[in-house]
């Protein structure tokens, strides 16, 4: 399948299309709406679903040192992608520096939704993947918090900060989106092809349809931001939230030359570094930069970067994938 | 039936700052608070609903601690010190209770 | 299978059965409950997964002629019932116009769980149906409303209304149920056979137990309902619960002889006729008409007319939709 | 502290109305509002709960709104033009806060 | 707008007891009462929070109801004797209504 | 295999990982947390499921004699245990009567959770069980909390009690969790294979799945309870939540000799008497008891003896039940 068939294919998903409703009901300002206590149910089967499976998938490869390997390039990627983006942020918008640190931190960190969504092309593309690309997605989602953290305080070091550092990073280290990734992770590991087997009419079944729904509602909320929170967004903002995941793309396609991923995994280590976090990062940055305007980098991450990415980013990225490691 | 004057206040505050405030509120002189959940609200940083989102980032919860009238300006202070850098309001009313010795 | 055997292996299906538990259980005052975020999540999965089949049975058969004249034919429908119930309920009851026209309107648009409930009924005749018939569904969610609204204010001009009537269709048109509906609708049609495949472990298999589930639930309201409203209803107007669906049935069935669809299309057909909304309709009444009492509209709906057509009705217009277009 | 007499208007009201309230609260001048869920009641229209349904007939909400002393009469007359059609209820109280200026 | 005193008695109490209090308010001279969900809390019982609770033991209600003032005694007392034996506190505070009758 | 063998492979099945990361979750004061909307919704299920499933078993096997005698001896075993616990907790601990009797009145009730993960021990030991068996866990539910009420009434006749008796009844009988296992018991007995075929896909294939979110969600709650009410438990007090259950076990093993149980039947049997409630009778206990101290109970049956059971106490219950009926 060529990459153009790919970013055709894809685009005309269910999953992809289920997310343009969910835009487009908020843009027509629709009473649709998901509860919040189902979005928080539909996001943690997500999580234990691809934790597990990422684990069982490990069980069965074994480990190696491609793995470690891969794991320290994701911490390397979430700590210094954020610095790149708060320096190109200061260059080229006005954001304050701590709104710029705030923005640059979400994408240091990764969209777990965006990672299963690759997964999903690569499976219609064929291409396997590393199970432990998951503990790759798990290890990248905090250390961009810190770094966000850090150059918020560099920016402004009477104002950032607050409460201590240590409790913040206690916060962060503990977070429920990453406990359930871990944790799963390494269920599924222990358990490997027989706990599959037990529960894999739950997590693997009707796994793409939760997804639909989930980005459903994600489509909701990412319209609702566009709607209530556009204007927050200058051009120069927008045009960030496009090329940036582009560059982190290119910069993460240079350094797995070195990592020796099969292609569906070069793919979503790509995928990993180009996406931006939107349930993680947000709380965090509330704790920890409660100055910077949410309205900024919620709206930049979910509404702007994450379509890119679910339509456009993911086939370039496999496409890029091909080129580096077919 | 007797009853004794005491001091309500409420704090309309961001979810993710929540443990801060009730880990805030254990170490102060108070016997106690509520936590309501919000649904949705406007004020100066704009328009939010829980609708829909899957993290606690953009959601509101509301707290009410009933405390003595003497104490008032002792619970304030820490509580509005830490509000005051989030996005959030405090309000205070009368209310009476029935066992003073509760609060 | 005879219609008889229908009627009675209809009534013991585990869906009936289910809905039967529900108003037990609150006729007996049990505490069991279904939270409202819970119910909200069952309703958004039945109508995408109804709205999904739908379309991709569209992309399979395509479309013709018959779509469109049926579309028009509920559409006139969805009109024409509120008036004609209108009429009865001023003739045979002591409404208030306000509280006929707006139980009228009930009755004009549909019910999405008795049709689903149909659909069912007709998988154990081994009758198919027009895919498109889901759109048919949609489509005559809405204009009931605004014939409701037309009546009210024939009947009390001074009294109904308040807010504008243009800021009432925007609000009725982005409905939520009806903006899920059609775009899962239009998201089946597109992606067709090759998206059901990957939605239908979620769409499809696990249906009719989520079914179940949602039928406790609405057994449960309506069980809720019956015993606090109950005293609202005279004998006059719960016979009007009973009969008026028969006579909706029986209209649309002479409608019917002119669409050419198959026995499964106009059996659904005509059940759309004949059910009464208690979604999106009571929802809009609070705002059209909030003069209007809601325990006479929705205990009425929920209450009575719904169960009889999920036990005796939908038998009833399978046989007759058997006799027109068999 | 130094505290700010202000207003807090409570409106109970049927959830289907909440966004007309919500616009005409956008229209008054108010600086913010908060809206909390409500499980269930009882008022002249009878019982009801939220348990259970699946559309927000049937369903009420609670909202907030603490405006200056003087531009109560303002807030509540359109307010309470809206409420008095629908199934709901209004109470005013006094309440204090620390930042007159953000209300 | 002309203004009518009335009481506001807020009761927050186990979730458990709460059929037995709307019954209660159901025989007392009141003429209703609203329910708020409680996401958590800390009083003299210890903390507490709704979540991840698939029952309602060890959650939380909160009941406002508007009295008229003259009846505030025949509501408070029954009220406290049924809150005092559970989990939960009352207090009372001064509303005002526009439609008097109506509480 | 093995008694060890099963232990072992009982304590490693992701359903108790799961329960185990929800612990860990909870005592690492991670922010995880399942709304509880969602644990409402995963028990409603779990009730409905395991309900539906005995009653289509008895619709296959018939009922016979040992149905009525098993029902029998388990109303017998829920009134009974909570005398002998409130025994001994009156003489090994320093509870107050009315706490050991609330206490005791958990005992005698039974825990659907832990049935349900017995159930699936049964099942990778291929050992079959009476489909009857979900009927005896319905009945056994409240049985106990008469028993608890008049245990404190005895102990402090002034003090407790309060409400009328008869109303309290009318509460426990009514309970939610009865009325769906009870219900959709009769609703799988009547709807036999046919109704297991329709709604299989959903309570059959994803139920171990969804039960390892369940128990992820009660690990989260017991591990929540014993880092805030693990001071209340004395070691007296969290001795007698490991060996009572031994003891009951013992009890009931004797008594199965003479009701001709199918070695998975006494297995059960045996696990529902060593099962706590942490479900309906704490709810009753708050109505029933006030005075009673509820971190207490649940910290005890919910934190003690429920992961107890889930980890060696099912499989010494099976290994119990192949002596005496193997
Ligand atoms: N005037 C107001 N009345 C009631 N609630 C308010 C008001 N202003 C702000 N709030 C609440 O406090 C939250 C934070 O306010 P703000 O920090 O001004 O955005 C808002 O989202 C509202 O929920
Ligand atoms: N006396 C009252 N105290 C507290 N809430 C009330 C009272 N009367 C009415 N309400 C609330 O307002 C809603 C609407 O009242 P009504 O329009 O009288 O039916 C009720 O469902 C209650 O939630
Ligand atoms: N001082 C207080 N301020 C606000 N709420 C309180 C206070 N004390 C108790 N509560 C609430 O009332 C519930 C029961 O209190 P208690 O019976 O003291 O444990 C607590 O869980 C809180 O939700
Ligand atoms: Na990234
Ligand atoms: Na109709
Ligand atoms: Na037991």
């Amino acid at each position: 399948m060529s990459i153009l068939d790919l970013a055709f294919q894809n685009i005309v998903s269910p999953m992809v299309l289920f997310f343009a409703l969910g835009v487009a009901a908020a843009l027509i300002r629709s009473d649709l709406s998901v509860p919040e206590a189902a979005a928080k149910l539909l996001a943690l089967y997500l999580m234990l679903a691809i934790g597990f499976k990422g684990g069982a998938e490990v069980a069965k490869s074994g480990v190696d040192a491609a793995m470690a390997l891969t794991i320290g390039a994701g911490i390397l990627l979430s700590f210094s992608i954020p610095v790149i983006g708060y320096a190109l942020l200061r260059l080229t918008t006005r954001l304050s520096g701590v709104d710029a640190a705030a923005v640059a931190g979400h994408y240091g960190s990764i969209s777990i939704v965006t990672f299963v969504a690759a997964t999903e092309a690569l499976k219609s593309l064929g291409l396997a993947y590393e199970g432990y690309l998951i503990a790759v997605a798990a290890v990248m989602e905090t250390p961009a918090i810190i770094a966000a953290l850090l150059l918020a305080r560099r920016g402004a070091p009477a104002e950032a900060g607050g409460e201590s550092t240590s409790a913040l990073l206690r916060e962060v280290a503990t977070n429920g989106s990453v406990v359930v990734l871990v944790g799963s992770f390494l269920i599924g590991w222990a358990t490997g092809a027989e706990g599959m087997a037990m529960i894999a009419p739950f997590i693997v079944d009707p796994f793409r349809g939760i997804l639909c729904l989930f980005l459903l509602d994600m489509g909701l909320v990412a319209g609702r931001g566009l709607r209530q929170g556009g204007r927050s967004l200058s051009p120069a903002l927008i045009g960030f939230g496009i090329y940036f995941p582009l560059l982190s793309a290119a910069l993460t396609g240079l350094m797995a030359l070195g990592l020796g991923l099969s292609v569906g995994g070069t793919a979503l280590l790509i995928t990993l570094a180009a996406s931006a976090s939107y349930i993680a990062v947000p709380a965090a940055m509330r704790l920890a930069l409660p100055e910077a305007n949410p309205a900024i980098y919620l709206t930049l991450s979910l509404g702007v970067t994450f379509p890119f990415n679910l339509t456009l980013g993911i086939p370039l990225y496999a496409a890029l994938a091909q080129r580096i490691a077919g | 039936m007797e009853m004794h004057p005491k001091k309500r206040i409420d704090i309309v505050l961001e979810a993710p700052v929540l443990k801060r405030l009730t880990d805030l509120l254990d170490r102060l002189d108070v016997t106690g608070y509520t936590v309501l959940p919000v649904l949705g609200g406007k004020g100066h940083h704009g328009v939010w609903s829980r609708e829909g989102l899957p993290s606690s980032a953009g959601a509101m919860v509301s707290v009410t601690v009933i405390a003595a009238e003497e104490n008032l300006d002792a619970v304030l202070e820490p509580v509005f010190a830490l509000v005051k850098r989030h996005i959030g309001i405090v309000t205070v009313s009368d209310v009476a209770v029935l066992r003073s010795d509760r609060f």
